[in-house]
């Protein structure tokens, strides 16, 4: 069933599983709701501007379908240089009116603007297109250069590109679809693309319902390459074959432990250093996210490796470690006391606390048991509430909630994580819905940090920005980090090597990001 | 004639109520699809991405309940379902035709063999009752008493894991493509028998035990015992006399109790990952995805009026009685 | 085999006046379906019941005797006609005007194997009764009243019966406990829906001795329900004659039995088993079935059974005619004009 | 206690017998406090004869009915006794309660049929009565579709149905015509022995009286023999050339009809007598049989009848008495009575004045 | 659920014996007032039953672990330490099962009581009244019983924010009673034209107490059975709601217990000590709550019990009790007669033992 061409290479195709239950023949890339943003198709068939490898965030990205890129100073503009040489697998060739195009379907269909970018102006001029903006983009600068690329062609006929389903999608990339069905989609090598030819012949990506079914076909082998939770992976996968390998860098997004800063028990700091100090990381990495989440250990809350180069030097290497007797002598100090090993508040109360997170969110409720389990030991007696997803949402959002582990977004640098937790400008009164810093913390000198780092053009100052905020979130703990969100891949190395790995950490490996087309080509048969 | 009547005017009747029901149902939930798929995503899409999302999905719009429940039933009967918020911008027709089939074949084949097994062990078991057959019963008693997704995954687990002996999950053979080759239609049955397995086993016992206690209490008719004294071939009193009698209740006791039936095959499509309505259905829910949840509802809802309509006049036509009866 | 003979003088007086009197009783059934079609079950019934007297009421099966007699109870509601009791009518069917009604008026039905609810014990069954109608009563005198209405019934000694549930007796001791129920009411009347059918043989004619009995002691008027038209002659003073919810022939039991005026009583007389008149029976001339009472037919109901059937039998109902002392029948044979006709049925002038 | 049964059955008729029960006992239940329904019953019945069957309600009339043809349902169960079919036609037979499935099942119908207490129940309501009438032929008989669906109509009219109604289906006939289909089933293989069982109980007079007509006239064409079991005494002695008097699983009386009306010989057939209030003739004064009827489960010892019997003496509450000849022996050949006054061993060797009436012959 | 005197049990045990005389009848009585615990089936299904219940007040205090305990002793399969073995957390499953029983339990029996309660109200009541409101109130019925419950369930389910047991317990009850009602409405249909309701009427007595006095008592047997019905049905929603996750799973029952299980993929991680004891407690429960039922109807229906009672008699007997061929059984057959039987068949059979050939 493979697209002809012999040569000694491998004629496996590779099979790619997702656990996202049944999809509809949708293959619109904007749309996260289709079967080829779900399964991660589009990313073969559509290609970015740059790959930008979210595991090494401070580098810079790879040219991808831009040749090159200018920012000008202070952000608001960028030159983008086509690619030469690039056809659409129609036969068209892609030009910077291409590009343009589609920074301008963006810009005028806010629903399919999921970045939220405010686009000014877009115009062409030979091969380079210039984008202006509304305001500073040095945050958001992966998210422009890594929109992806639709052909003009075809698009501008579409009347409603927000209802299309796109069943016949042409792109630049190696692969082009050749049957959709519910199960399995399947893609062929794009015999003229701009890269080469792909090795991989066909790639047949199948949906999983579930995480266990998406499981099972890994240790089959009737999926080689996937992202799918799987607890202890060690023991579960990887060492059940020689070929199956896992590999789950991650990028500058966490899970923390929110705390509310305006609510008792965690309006007092103290409360919040002691929560911190006895909390065990390892045991939540290894026992709630059953070694799948990474672990997040640094003080900073900044995964490690991603993090680290914009760790401040003073937190360089230092771990938050579990210290009963510390967490007791900073609570003695501020005025707590103990009663039969309970816990009691500086004005007389027994602290107890009750974490809250969705029912059915099995890795953060057993995260949270194990919390509520630490906090035992420091005498507060604490509970695990599990409402549905809705009004789970809505507590956190009106922080009518204690403690909730929740996600922040993951950005190019660590501000996405900081501002989640602790930015003033999402600070909404309790009650009140917000989007972002749940806990309500009050800040205005890391308002003002947060702000200066988003826009500041030079990189030492920014630096130094980060260091102060960092070093408010040490000491004022407005959250607990505890885990990233891994951006890795389980893959078989039965048929194909060349994935991403520690020693060769090229590229975010899921199959569902932009860097698939990178690692397609990367891949070489197994002899 | 009249009793046809009556029953279609019930059929209608419900099918009003289960489609009121299910359009102002999902409206009571709270949450809506948006943050359902951040929330879904986890961290893995942009908080963002929100506003668009609204946009995308038209719910920056207001308008009356009372406004909708017409637009609603205007839909509907244009066929109308919309668009759904999971697959967007997928309409909910197409995903649920998608869907169908395969339930259809699951559900219908299962139900159906489990039902005619079941009647004939039933009939079997109460015509030799007072036999070593009647040890047979408390085997069946346990069957009908587990929860059915807990004997999903036993199944599963030895007959899928253990020993690899039936596919885990899904609807066909990945490497097939969906068509009417011998192929994928062998890999559909393979996939489905053990599904279809379990939801037999779940159901049959149910059957047995209705059908054995009716043939009982059948057997003991006098027209049973005159069949008996007409010296009558065995095989002609059991099935023709006994069994032909005791089935009625089963039957319309089949056509009432579908609805728990269908609810028991969305927990298999589940445990199965079977790319069913059943499923759909979940999904919807837990993405609050109306437009999908209320579809899905509907078909289900549906189909089982129309089967339950079909055995009513079935039951209609093999008891002569209902025929002239109100 | 004498002590019969007073109540015959006393059948044919009609001179003590009637406790419980009913004229032009009629009682549709409204048939569930399209249009407007009702059962005529009862149509036009007029009886009378007398202090000390037993009136028995006999018909072939669905001739609208017990609905007579729910009728009478107040268990139904009349679609026509009314019902006096001493004089006055009533139209009660619930609450305390119904209670008082009850308490003149009780009914024993037909099976007393499902009239008594298997739950109860008979002691449970008597003290109702006893507490529905004698409101206020102290606790020693009802036990009093207990025992003697249990003694009334001839369950003696009484200890022995009240605390036994139904099932642990037998069909007489149990219509008996029927019995009993209803004289805690103290009533005046008793309608007995068929009340010794379901009975033994043997056991029958106990009950229904000891309803004559209880007839002549407490000076009751009973309202009697059979089909065996012998045990009317038997038990019964008066005897009705049903056909088709109509009143076909009424009179003193005896003549009613020995001198069936109407062509329906003849053949239910001619069709009963009797020992006696093996060999003589002339093959029955009646054939056919009971005429359904949605649409019955036009005049006689009985005019497409009968043998001697006329033209104006098919047009139009008759009246009740006289045919001898105390004697009626609603059969046009008995007109004033048909001598004829009459002469050709029967062979001799009545 | 129980005196033993004499070891050749007493006769009672006159005539070359089809059917014959020998000691037939049954039981209803399994275990050690099973109900003792019938107990060594012997009834013999003559070709072309009808012989009715009465007693009181639960005496075992039914049960005696079903045991013989074994259609007894469960609990019932057979404990003893045979049950000898002779055909009068090519004398072919054997003992009922001997034969396998295979040869009961083609014995059923062909040689003896039987109408069941209570027609309602008695045909499948799911069937047309064509159909009805019909499998039981094809059971029997080689016969192409249209010979036999000829033959259920004639069946039909014998009863006096149109044939017409051979797609009825059993609700939409009334009661009678119901029992007259059942019938009219009974004689469709023309068999020796028919078993009525109440066929009219559940009728009127009137509907009685038709349907025991249609009896007599086909019974006189066909010349089948007759089992007839009711409870109404007064019927049988109108109906039946024999009567067989039962009490709580015995039977206490077995004579001719006229006889039994004449001249009762058992207490209890005396009583039963008196219960029944006559149409024509004298008003009397009955008074029945006091007591109540028998509880199967708590039978009284001895005479199974002395709690209620007027004339019992000493030896009635031990000696169980069997059927045997009456006080009278040999000027009543034909007739035989279960009970001690009738014995000269301990009866008192004279006859109370209800039970003394002279033998006619 | 009240054993003593089952009227439908009572009315048709006295219509199908004699009636009995006046004599002695107390050995009968005492032994039908034993009734259902005469049932070995229903027994059996009691004794199970009064384990779990003791389980359920008890569990908590019984548990060994607090089962929320997380240790570090991450999936260890049954030991001494951990009769069941733990989870991936550590935690004892055995004491999640103890802790969980109540729940289980209490939705159950609350559920059940309160789907009866509807069911009564409902079905007695469309029963008694007849005509129009008869018509409605089976329309109603009808309708909840034909819409497929468990979709229905999971999306009210997903309505409430927090679904604990009480407000399960409420949202299957409210679907659940269609069935008892229908029967109920039958029953009382039925009840409603007997002679003593008649009777009773004609003696002057009120219709409030009609019904409560004279039909309800009536009506125990089908309402402890329908009870009992929703019961099962209740404990299964429930378990299938909490294990498909639309359930709080804060408050354990078994059902959490094999969410769990299946969140952690403790199939894939072959920990099946983690949701087969769950799995099979369920079962215990729900097949308990079967075989009451069975001893209800076999009690209620005559016809269904006669043979169940005497299985064992038959079989030593070699009686093969059925429709249309009466067994003729004469004692245990001696040497002469064994050998009578095998002349004309295999006397190994019960059939030909029964025929005697
Ligand atoms: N509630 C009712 N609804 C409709 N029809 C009824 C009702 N009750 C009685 N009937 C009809 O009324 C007619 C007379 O019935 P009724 O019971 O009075 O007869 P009956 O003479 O007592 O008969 P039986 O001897 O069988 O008791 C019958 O045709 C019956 O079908
Ligand atoms: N299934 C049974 N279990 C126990 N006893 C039974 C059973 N069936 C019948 N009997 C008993 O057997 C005895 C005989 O019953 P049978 O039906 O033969 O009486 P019958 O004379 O036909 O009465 P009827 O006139 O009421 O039809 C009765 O006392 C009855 O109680
Ligand atoms: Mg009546
Ligand atoms: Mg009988």
């Amino acid at each position: 069933s493979s697209s002809g061409s012999s040569g000694g290479g491998s004629e496996h195709p590779l099979t790619i599983g997702m656990p996202n239950g049944p999809q509809t023949n949708n293959s619109n890339p904007f749309m996260a709701t289709s079967a080829a943003s779900s399964l991660g198709y589009a990313w073969v068939i559509y290609e970015p501007l740059t790959q930008w490898n979210p595991t090494q965030p401070a580098k810079d990205p790879k040219p991808w379908l831009a040749k090159s890129w200018k920012w000008n100073d202070d952000f608001t503009s960028v030159a983008i240089t086509a690619r030469d040489g690039v056809k659409w697998s129609d036969g068209k060739p892609f030009t910077a009116k291409d590009i343009a195009y589609t920074l301008k379907l963006i810009k005028d269909t806010p629903a399919l603007n999921g970045n939220a970018i405010p686009y000014k102006d877009i115009s062409v001029s030979g091969d380079t297109v210039t984008a202006t903006f509304d305001s500073s983009q040095l945050l958001n600068q992966t998210k422009v250069l890594g929109t992806w690329i639709v052909p003009e062609h075809i698009w501008s006929k579409i009347s409603d590109p927000t209802k299309n389903t796109n069943q016949k999608p042409v792109g630049t990339g190696p692969y082009t679809l050749k049957t959709w069905s519910q199960q399995v989609v399947t893609l062929e090598r794009n015999n003229s693309y701009w890269g080469g030819k792909p090795p991989v012949p066909e790639l047949r990506y199948t949906s999983y319902t579930d995480n266990n079914a998406q499981l099972t076909a890994l240790l089959s082998g009737a999926s080689q390459w996937s992202y799918v939770f799987i607890p202890d992976i060690e023991k579960t996968y990887v060492s059940k074959s020689k070929t199956n390998n896992s590999y789950q860098p991650t990028g500058l997004g966490i899970d923390a432990l929110f705390l509310n800063t305006q609510k008792a028990p965690f309006n007092n700091v103290a409360m919040r250093q002691a929560a911190n100090m006895v909390i065990d990381r390892e045991a939540v990495h290894t026992q709630g996210y059953s070694g799948f989440k990474g672990l997040v250990d640094t003080v900073t809350g900044l995964p490690s490796p991603a993090g680290d180069a914009f760790t401040a030097p003073e937190y360089k290497g230092k771990k938050a470690t579990v210290d009963v007797a510390g967490a007791k002598k900073v609570l003695t100090e501020a005025g707590y006391t103990w009663k039969s090993d309970k816990l009691i508040d500086p004005s007389g109360n027994p602290v107890k606390v009750t974490f809250i997170d969705p029912a059915g969110w099995s890795d953060y409720l057993a995260s949270l048991q194990i919390m509520s389990d630490n906090l035992a030991k420091i005498g507060v007696e604490s509970s695990v509430e599990t409402p549905t997803v809705d009004s789970w949402t809505t507590a956190v959002g009106a922080g009518d909630f204690q403690a909730t582990l929740h996600w922040t977004n993951t950005g190019a640098t660590p501000w996405d994580i900081y501002s989640n937790i602790m930015d003033g400008t999402q600070l909404k009164p309790l009650g009140e819905a917000a989007s972002w810093n749940f806990g309500r913390f009050d800040s205005p000198q890391a308002t003002t940090l947060l702000a200066d780092y988003a826009v500041n053009p030079d990189a030492s100052a920014r630096q130094d920005d980060l260091n102060k905020i960092e070093k408010i979130f040490v000491e004022q703990v407005p959250a607990i980090p505890m885990a990233a969100g891994p951006l890795g891949a389980e893959f078989s190395t039965k048929y194909w090597t060349g994935w991403p790995t520690k020693d060769n950490p090229y590229a975010a490996s899921q199959p569902t990001q932009a860097s698939a087309p990178m690692i397609l080509m990367n891949l070489k048969p197994v002899k | 004639m009249k009793y046809f009547l009556r029953r279609v005017a019930f059929y209608l009747f419900t099918a009003w109520a289960a489609i009121t029901l299910n359009f102002f149902i999902p409206r009571m939930l709270p949450g809506d699809p948006v943050h359902s798929l951040i929330n879904k995503f986890q961290g893995r899409l942009s908080t963002d991405a929100i506003k668009s999302l609204y946009v995308l999905f038209g719910l920056d719009k207001h308008t009356t309940i009372w406004q909708d429940y017409i637009t609603y039933w205007q839909n509907l009967l244009h066929g109308d379902l919309g668009i759904s918020f999971t697959y967007f911008p997928t309409p909910v027709s197409e995903i649920l035709a998608q869907a169908l089939p395969w339930t259809l074949a699951l559900v219908g084949f299962s139900t159906i063999i489990g039902f005619v097994l079941g009647t004939l062990a039933g009939i079997g078991l109460g015509w030799r009752r007072g036999t070593w057959a009647d040890n047979l019963l408390p085997i069946a008693n346990f069957f009908s008493a587990i929860p059915y997704f807990w004997l999903g995954l036993i199944a599963i687990s030895a007959l899928a894991v253990t020993v690899q002996v039936f596919p885990a999950s899904g609807g066909y053979d990945p490497a097939t493509v969906p068509g009417w080759s011998w192929e994928f239609i062998s890999g559909a049955i393979y996939h489905g028998t053990l599904p279809a397995l379990t939801i037999i086993i779940s159901s049959i016992s149910g059957w047995i035990l209705g059908m054995r206690n009716m043939m009982v209490t059948v057997s003991s008719e006098d027209y049973v015992t005159v069949a008996q004294a007409k010296g009558l071939p065995e095989r002609k009193v059991m099935f023709g006399y006994a069994a032909r009698n005791a089935v009625l209740p089963s039957i319309s006791g089949f056509a009432l109790s579908l609805g728990f039936i269908v609810g028991g095959t969305l927990v298999a499509e589940m445990v199965f990952s079977y790319p069913g309505i059943g499923y759909m259905l979940f999904q919807a829910i837990g993405s609050k995805d109306y437009p999908l949840m209320q579809g899905a509802f509907l078909v289900v809802t549906i189909s089982v009026l129309v089967a339950s309509m079909i055995a009513d006049f079935v039951y209609a036509f093999l008891d002569p009685r209902t025929r002239v009866e109100g | 085999m004498s002590t019969l003979h007073e109540a015959d003088d006393v059948s044919r007086g009609t001179t003590s006046p009637a406790v419980l009197k009913a004229v032009g009783l009629t009682k549709h059934f409204p048939v569930r379906g399209p249009g407007n079609r009702v059962v005529h079950a009862v149509e036009g019934v007029d009886l009378e019941l007398q202090q000390g007297r037993v009136v028995a009421l006999v018909g072939e099966s669905g001739s609208g005797k017990s609905t007579v007699a729910r009728l009478l109870a107040q268990l139904l509601t009349l679609t026509k006609g009314e019902i006096t009791l001493d004089g006055t009518r009533v139209d009660a069917h619930f609450g305390r005007k119904f209670r008082r009604y009850c308490r003149n008026v009780q009914m024993i039905l037909q099976d007393p194997f499902a009239s008594l609810n298997p739950i109860h014990r008979v002691r449970y069954v008597l003290t109702r009764s006893i507490k529905i109608h004698h409101p206020g009563i102290r606790r020693d005198e009802r036990e009093q009243l207990l025992g003697e209405l249990l003694t009334r019934v001839d369950l003696t000694p009484p200890e022995r019966y009240l605390e036994k549930f139904p099932h642990e007796l037998s069909g007489g001791q149990r219509q008996r406990v029927a019995i009993a129920r209803a004289l805690g009411a103290n009533p005046r009347v008793l309608l007995a829906d068929e009340p010794v059918s379901m009975l033994d043989v043997s056991i029958r004619i106990g009950v229904l001795n000891l309803l004559r009995d209880l007839k002549d002691r407490l000076n009751l008027a009973i309202l009697y329900i059979t089909h065996d038209i012998a045990s009317a002659r038997y038990f019964a003073d008066r005897t009705v004659v049903m056909y088709a919810g109509q009143v076909v022939e009424r009179g003193p039991s005896e003549d009613v039995t020995q001198r069936p005026a109407h062509p329906y009583t003849q053949l239910l007389i001619a069709s009963a088993p009797d020992a006696d008149l093996l060999g003589e029976r002339a093959e029955g001339e009646a054939r056919g079935e009971p005429p359904s009472l949605i649409s019955p037919p036009s005049g006689c109901r009985f005019h497409p059974r009968c043998p001697f059937a006329m033209e104006r039998c098919v047009t139009t109902a008759p009246p009740i005619f006289q045919v001898g002392e105390g004697q009626e029948a609603a059969c046009w044979l008995y007109a004033e004009d048909a001598t004829e006709e009459r002469r050709a049925a029967f062979g001799v002038s009545a | 206690m129980t005196i033993t049964e004499p070891t050749i059955t007493r006769t009672a008729t006159t005539k070359k017998p089809v059917l014959e029960i020998r000691d037939l006992s049954v039981d209803y239940g399994y275990d050690d406090d099973a109900v003792h329904a019938l107990k060594n019953v012997n009834l013999t019945l003559g070709a072309g004869e009808i012989l009715g069957l009465a007693g009181e309600s639960g005496c075992g009339k039914s049960t005696l009915a079903y045991a013989a043809t074994r259609l007894l349902p469960p609990p019932g169960v057979i404990t003893g006794g045979e049950v000898l079919f002779t055909s009068s036609r090519d004398g072919h037979g054997g003992d009922l309660l001997r034969m396998s499935d295979r040869e009961l099942r083609a014995q059923r119908w062909r040689d003896t049929a039987i109408v069941f207490q209570g027609s309602m129940n008695s045909l499948n309501p799911v069937y047309k009565i064509g159909k009805q009438l019909m499998d039981g032929i094809r059971a029997h008989e080689k016969m192409p579709a249209h010979a036999m669906r000829a033959r259920a109509a004639d069946l039909l009219s014998m009863v006096g149905i149109s044939k017409d109604r051979l797609d009825s289906y059993p609700h939409q006939l009334s009661g009678g015509m119901r029992q007259r289909v059942m019938i009219a089933m009974a004689l469709a293989l023309e068999p020796e022995v028919v078993i009525m069982d109440e066929p009219t109980t559940a009728l009127d007079v009137v509907m009685q009286r038709q349907i025991v007509e249609q009896i007599m006239d086909l019974k006189r064409d066909l010349g089948f023999s007759v089992i007839f079991i009711t409870h109404d005494v007064s019927l049988l002695l109108e109906l039946a050339d024999r009567i067989a008097i039962m009490y709580a699983g015995n039977i206490v009386e077995d004579a001719a009809s006229s006889e039994v009306y004449h001249q009762p010989r058992h207490p209890y057939t005396a009583g039963l007598l008196h219960s029944f209030p006559p149409l024509h003739g004298p008003r009397r004064e009955l008074g029945g049989i006091p007591g109540s009827p028998p509880d199967l489960m708590a039978l009284p010892s001895g005479c199974n009848f002395h709690p209620r019997c007027p004339f019992a003496f000493d030896a009635c509450p031990k000696i169980d008495p069997a059927l045997g000849p009456t006080l009278y022996g040999d000027a009543e050949p034909h007739r035989s009575v279960a009970c001690l006054l009738h014995d000269p061993a301990v009866g008192p060797g004279r006859l109370p004045d209800e039970l003394a009436a002279r033998p006619a012959g | 659920m009240s054993v003593q005197a089952d009227p439908i049990a009572l009315t048709d045990a006295a219509s199908a014996t004699v009636q009995p005389g006046g004599g002695s009848t107390g050995v009968r009585r005492k032994r039908r007032s034993l009734g259902l615990l005469r049932n070995r089936k229903a027994l059996i299904g009691l004794i199970i039953l009064a384990v779990f219940l003791v389980l359920a007040v008890i569990g908590p205090w019984i548990a060994p672990y607090d089962p929320n305990a997380v240790t570090r002793l991450s999936l260890e399969p049954p030991s001494a330490a951990h009769w069941l073995g733990t989870t991936n957390t550590g935690q004892d499953i055995l004491s999640q099962l103890l802790v969980g029983t109540r729940g289980v339990m209490v939705v159950g029996l609350l559920a059940g009581i309160l789907a009866t309660f509807i069911s009564v109200v409902v079905g007695v009541t469309a029963g008694f009244v007849g005509g129009l409101g008869d018509e409605l109130l089976s329309l109603l019925s009808n309708v909840f019983l034909i819409i497929p419950a468990l979709p229905l369930i999971i999306i009210v389910a997903a309505l409430v924010p927090s679904a604990g047991g009480l407000t399960i317990a409420l949202i299957i009850a409210a679907t659940g009673w269609a069935w008892g009602s229908r029967v109920l409405r039958a029953q009382t249909l039925s009840l409603r034209k007997r002679d003593f309701v008649e009777a009773a009427r004609a003696n002057g007595e009120p219709m409030w107490r009609i019904i409560f006095f004279e039909i309800m008592p009536n009506l125990t047997a089908i309402i402890a059975s329908g009870f009992i019905g929703t019961a099962i049905f209740a404990i299964l929603s429930e378990v299938t709601l909490a294990f498909i996750g639309v359930t709080s799973i804060s408050a354990w029952n078994w059902g959490t217990v094999l969410f769990w299980a299946q969140s952690s993929q403790a199939l894939v991680l072959g920990a099946w000590w983690w949701f087969v004891p769950a799995g099979l407690c369920i079962a215990a429960v729900g097949t308990a709550l079967t075989l009451i039922n069975f001893g209800i109807d076999e009690f209620v229906n005559p016809r269904l019990r006669n043979t169940a009672a005497s299985a064992g008699i038959l079989r030593k007997k070699r009686i093969r009790a059925r429709i249309g061929f009466t067994p003729v059984y004469r004692g245990a057959p001696s040497a002469a007669e064994t050998r009578d039987a095998l002349t004309t068949a295999d006397a190994l059979t019960p059939t030909d033992q029964e025929v005697g050939a």
